[in-house]
């Protein structure tokens, strides 16, 4: 008789399309999947436990190093808990600034998605345009914090130093560049017939379904699920501002997608918004110098490019953290994947690997 | 399947947005030939002014990844003051991820350890010893670099650049 | 050149073996060429559609980027995988190299030249004109799938595996409708010989583009199809399976497998030429305009070419790739019943209207 | 690099006093944590706030149960499970920390659970999806173990890895595992790397 076996096919370590280190172990039946096991770990670099022997502030930089395209973020997210853990009030133009970091970064980081997905689907061409684009951001944030990539742009209590003069026109001349240049984008994505047809109905995943598995951000939206960490849980001077949280209908990769396009135009309006809200005024918050928190436990959470990004810190009455736990979204988000996979072909792992749009410097830490 | 799907409208929509790309500006700099400016508070390599340091020890202290290694010893100068005098200040650059922390809690700001040189162009062959700094190396490499260039920046310029010999050890421990 | 010098030869040595000899060699080198300036061409026009430069070091304007590609290519290592069959390993760049150059023997790329007065006598610019040349070059075209398929599993890797499994069944869907499109312009040519079919499109007056326009839609698409490349790559998807079938393949060998594809893309634009577009024509060559001026087939003919290879770059630079099962959807459900439909259409229309 | 402070845990004399930092807060009169106590009683030990953030301590044994409850509750989503190890704390030092997050009134609620060494803590995969890697974590990391994980295996690191990191005995600079090759020292107190011998020359 003939004997039937399954094709186990390991897809990276080092695989174009995984976005860095991830491996996946594919049960394929032709080439249809039967089975996914995703293996982590590969860019483990035992970040928590540096926290643990690092300052308070000394930590920052390290932070950039988790989710490297979204460095700003992470930096907010980390800094903003040990705020709440010592109850430091940041100064009102240090918020501001903080957010328009913020919305910059998830402009830059859904730019790198947008082109590493459409890529790994096929299309080569917006990738380059995306980097163009981004290229004007990591100006800004060079010109801001003196880096491009792991920013290290803001410090408890407050964010590196003052905006630069200039900065705010150079903002805005980006601001217009990139609203027209948004619609390149969707010239050659959005309506085209193979993209649809290779996103629609592909890694499609119920609204309740998302929330069990603990999705957050477009992953979440795109199921439908109206909630982002901007609204539920407002920080900085988000509750002052307008923006809507575009949500997706199916569930499936074309509506993250279009939830993640959407999302970029409403951080260029927030943007818009925050450049009228900026008024002199200190950019660090007094006082914040030598950092002992007595010993307690706290959670704060921002909404990084990828999701809720959370950092829960405990101190224990020295300078250094007892421990720091990162709750990254894409750790959580990388877990859907062989449900969202199952029974697709083996083109589909690479489109939804795309749509959860994973860093594996956050996943492995 | 509509009209409008026949006419493969939204095939040529994307082949008009690629070729209206072909004939623009290019974004690409070639780089060996043109250089990009570099912004005022670019963290490149270090610079280090050893006549104003204070050897506090503070750099040293508050670096994440404990990579700068420094040895004061005490000093009476013939006024009668007694200062810090900076006998060892190595960096492992090769290991630095530039974050700037060091400057930003050095007391003598901006005259002492500074990142903001504008310099980049560090690459070297040999990682264990062309990257690895120690006071000599960071007191004048980078006016070297600038020299060779031909000369700071205007908007980089620290202010004791003007004069090269500006910074002129001290001497060390076992030399005094 | 005197015809003393070739006098000791025999008329049919001279007219079947020295001639045909020098042709190949001659029309070797132009393809070569041609091919080796397509992979520059490629790498220009991405870049510039792609908002940057491109490859610009190697001499001036890159001019010599194809030579050191190559060379680069040349001395690479030349890695066979551990398990993998040596003999397949290496026929099958050899597989897929031969038939795309064999090709080009039944390709005119003009009717007669004299070579700017050179020559006495005028002299076909094509190796052989045969009389059923459109079933050679489909089953040329065919072999080079064996070279895709044992390429893939002599490798001894899944990827090549999968991409090698995913062309043979691309190609059988694709040639299908790709031969049925060919039938229409038969039909409306009343010959398989290539020349005759540029001839026919010169008595008509008018490319065969315009009556068979759907046709030539559909032969494009398969074109793509056939050379393995954007939105239809699916046996050597970069992201997907890492080069699929050539994964495992270095050196010269994978410059084989390089230089096919392009060598590929040269022949399905020449046949769209030819078929198609008047050969080397000019455009609407019944118009009393051409009389007047010198006509200069090889132009008309390259100018066509590199239209279409612009076209093919273009084209990857734009679309997204389609998924495997979707590509066999596309051509079984889309292209077969299109191209059925067009030939009954151009049967008609050569019944009624040429007539 | 060692930073475990003394034994006897003082309360820090030397801490600067920051004006805002906020203090812990009985919060037995809180609503959700007296309903939770008044329907698991003596398996709820403990309620108090911090910063805004409701932790209630409960009984390790009773962690799926309550976690259960709380879903069924509107707790639909399992921010993150935190593991945690104080050594300081003799009979129970190590420590879990789930984070839930109510749908509806978008509040958060932390549980804490305390155990000691090898305990076994149940899973609660059963309830949410998600718990699933986040336990795998905390075993990889910590060596708690959790009962009932239907694939309870590394994680980050990898398998056969030998030892649990985040442990605070688990030297900060790595152990030797046999797996690295090129053993990365840097000299004591600093200074370039000396080229490292190669076996052929």
């Amino acid at each position: 008789m003939l004997d039937i076996q399954e094709l186990e096919i390991n897809m990276g370590p080092q695989h174009p399309a995984t976005h860095g280190v991830l491996r996946i172990i594919l049960k394929l039946d032709g080439e249809k999947i039967v089975g996914a096991r995703p293996v982590i770990g590969y860019l483990h670099r035992g970040t928590e436990k540096i926290f643990e022997s690092q300052t308070y502030s000394g930590n920052v930089p390290h932070t950039d190093r988790l989710d490297y395209t979204a460095a700003a973020t992470s930096n907010h997210a980390y800094c903003g808990a040990v705020e709440k853990l010592l109850g430091i009030e940041v100064p009102r133009r240090a918020r501001v600034v903080r957010v328009i970091l913020d919305e910059l970064q998830r402009i830059a980081s859904h730019l790198i998605w947008l082109g590493t997905h459409a890529l790994d689907i096929g299309a080569m061409t917006p990738f380059f345009y995306n980097f163009r684009e981004r290229e004007y951001i990591l100006d800004l944030f060079e010109e801001f914090c003196g880096a491009r990539l792991t920013l290290h742009c803001m410090k408890v209590g407050g964010v590196y130093d003052d905006l630069p003069p200039g900065w705010i026109e150079k903002l805005q001349r980006f601001i217009e560049v990139f609203d027209k240049a948004v619609w390149d984008y969707e010239d050659l994505l959005t309506g085209n017939r193979i993209w649809k047809q290779r996103t629609i109905g592909v890694g499609v995943i119920s609204p309740e379904e998302a929330i069990d598995w603990g999705l957050t951000g477009p992953p979440l939206r795109g199921s439908g699920v109206k909630w982002d960490v901007r609204r539920a849980l407002p920080y900085e001077i988000y509750p002052e501002l307008e923006f809507d949280i575009p949500v997706g209908r199916n569930g499936d990769t074309y509506d993250r997608y279009l939830v993640r396009m959407e999302e970029m135009r409403q951080s260029s309006r927030i943007l818009k918004q925050c450049i009228q809200k900026l008024e002199p005024g200190d950019v660090v918050a007094k006082g914040v110098r030598v950092l002992r928190p007595k010993p307690a436990e706290v959670y704060f959470s921002v909404e990084a490019p990828k999701g809720e990004l959370g950092y829960h810190i405990l101190s224990d009455g020295t300078d250094k953290p007892h421990r720091v736990k990162v709750r990254p979204p894409c750790f959580v988000n990388l877990q859907v994947l062989p449900a969202l996979v199952k029974g697709h072909l083996v083109a589909d792992v690479v489109a939804v690997i795309g749509t959860l749009d994973i860093v594996l410097g956050e996943i492995d830490r | 399947m509509k009209f409008k799907d026949l006419l493969l409208v939204d095939l040529l929509l994307g082949l008009w947005t690629t070729i209206k790309h072909f004939p623009r500006k290019k974004f690409t700099v070639q780089y060996p030939e043109k250089k990009l400016a570099v912004p005022q508070r670019f963290r490149g390599m270090f610079r280090l002014n050893v006549n104003t340091c204070l050897g506090c020890l503070m750099c040293q202290n508050a670096c994440p990844i404990d990579i700068i290694h420094m040895e004061v010893h005490d000093e009476t100068t013939p006024e009668g003051k007694k200062r810090k005098v900076v006998d060892r200040f190595d960096i492992d650059i090769k290991r630095c991820m530039f974050c700037g922390i060091c400057e930003s809690v050095c007391p003598n700001k901006g005259k002492m350890l500074t990142l903001r040189t504008g310099s980049y162009e560090w690459a070297a062959y040999e990682r264990d010893h062309a990257l690895y700094f120690d006071r000599e190396r960071l007191t004048h490499a980078v006016d070297e670099y600038w020299a060779a260039r031909g000369g700071w920046p205007e908007h980089l310029r620290p202010p004791d650049a003007a004069d090269p010999c500006a910074c002129i050890l001290p001497p060390k421990k076992e030399d005094a | 050149m005197s015809p003393e010098l070739l006098s000791w030869m025999s008329p049919e040595l001279l007219n079947w073996v020295v001639i045909p000899a020098v042709k190949t060699a001659v029309i070797l080198a132009i393809v070569l060429t041609i091919v080796a300036y397509a992979t520059l061409l490629e790498r220009k026009v991405l870049a510039y559609i792609q908002a940057r430069v491109g490859p610009n070091r190697a001499g001036p304007k890159a001019i010599l980027q194809p030579l050191a590609d190559g060379f680069k290519l040349m001395s690479k290592e030349d890695l066979v995988p551990d398990g993998a069959m040596r003999f397949l390993h290496l026929l099958a760049p050899i597989l897929i190299m031969v038939p795309a150059l064999a090709i080009f023997a039944f390709i005119p790329m003009g009717d007669t030249t004299t070579l700017f007065g050179l020559l006495e006598e005028p002299v076909p610019i094509f190796v052989a004109d045969l009389n059923v040349a459109v079933l050679f070059v489909i089953g040329f075209a065919g072999l080079g799938l064996y070279g895709v398929v044992l390429g893939g599993w002599a490798s001894n890797s899944k990827y090549s595996l999968l991409g090698a499994l995913r062309s043979a069944a691309q190609i059988v869907s694709y040639e299908v409708p790709q031969a049925l499109a060919l039938i229409g312009v038969l039909v409306l040519a009343g010959s398989m010989s290539l020349v005759r079919i540029v001839e026919a499109q010169r008595e008509m007056g008018v490319w065969f583009a315009f009556p068979g326009f759907l046709a030539f839609f559909i032969y494009f698409v398969c074109g793509v199809a056939e050379t393995n490349r954007n939105p239809f790559d699916l046996p050597e998807c970069e992201s997907e399976l890492v080069n699929g079938y050539f994964t495992e393949y270095s050196g010269v060998k994978f410059a084989l497998f390089y230089m096919a594809e392009y060598a590929n893309i040269l022949v399905v634009s020449c046949l769209s030429t030819i078929l198609f577009l008047g050969g080397w024509l000019p455009p609407f060559p019944s118009l009393a305009v051409w009389q007047h001026l010198p006509s200069l087939p090889l132009f008309w003919f390259l100018a066509k070419v590199f239209v279409f290879i612009f076209f093919y770059i273009w084209v990857r630079a734009t679309f997204p790739r389609y998924r495997f099962d979707q590509l066999m959807g596309l051509m079984w459900k889309w292209m077969l019943p299109l191209a059925l439909a067009n030939l009954i259409l151009l049967a008609l229309v050569k019944l009624w209207l040429l007539k | 690099m060692s930073q475990n402070p003394p034994a006897g845990n003082p309360p820090a004399p030397a801490a600067v006093k920051k004006p805002g930092q906020p203090e812990w807060q009985d919060a037995a009169a809180n609503p959700r944590a007296a309903a939770l106590k008044a329907a698991f009683g003596g398996r709820v030990l403990d309620a108090k706030t911090y910063a805004g953030e409701l932790t209630v301590w409960v009984e390790g044994a009773a962690v799926a149960e309550i976690c259960a409850r709380l879903k069924a509750e509107g707790y639909t989503y399992l921010v993150d499970i935190a593991g945690i190890h104080q050594p300081k704390v003799a009979d129970k030092p190590f420590a879990l920390s789930y984070l839930l997050h109510h749908w509806d009134t978008n509040g958060r609620l932390r549980l804490k659970v305390e155990f000691a060494d090898g305990v076994e803590v149940p899973t609660v995969t059963g309830v949410w999806k998600t718990a699933n890697w986040m336990e795998r974590e905390a075993w990889d990391l910590l060596g708690i173990r959790f009962a009932g994980h239907p694939d309870l295996e590394r994680i980050l690191t990898w398998e056969g890895f030998n030892g649990h990191p985040l442990r605070k005995e688990f030297p900060i600079e790595g152990i030797d595992t046999g797996a690295a090759i090129y053993p990365d020292t840097y000299p004591e107190g600093g200074g370039p790397v000396k080229p490292k011998e190669t076996p052929h020359a």
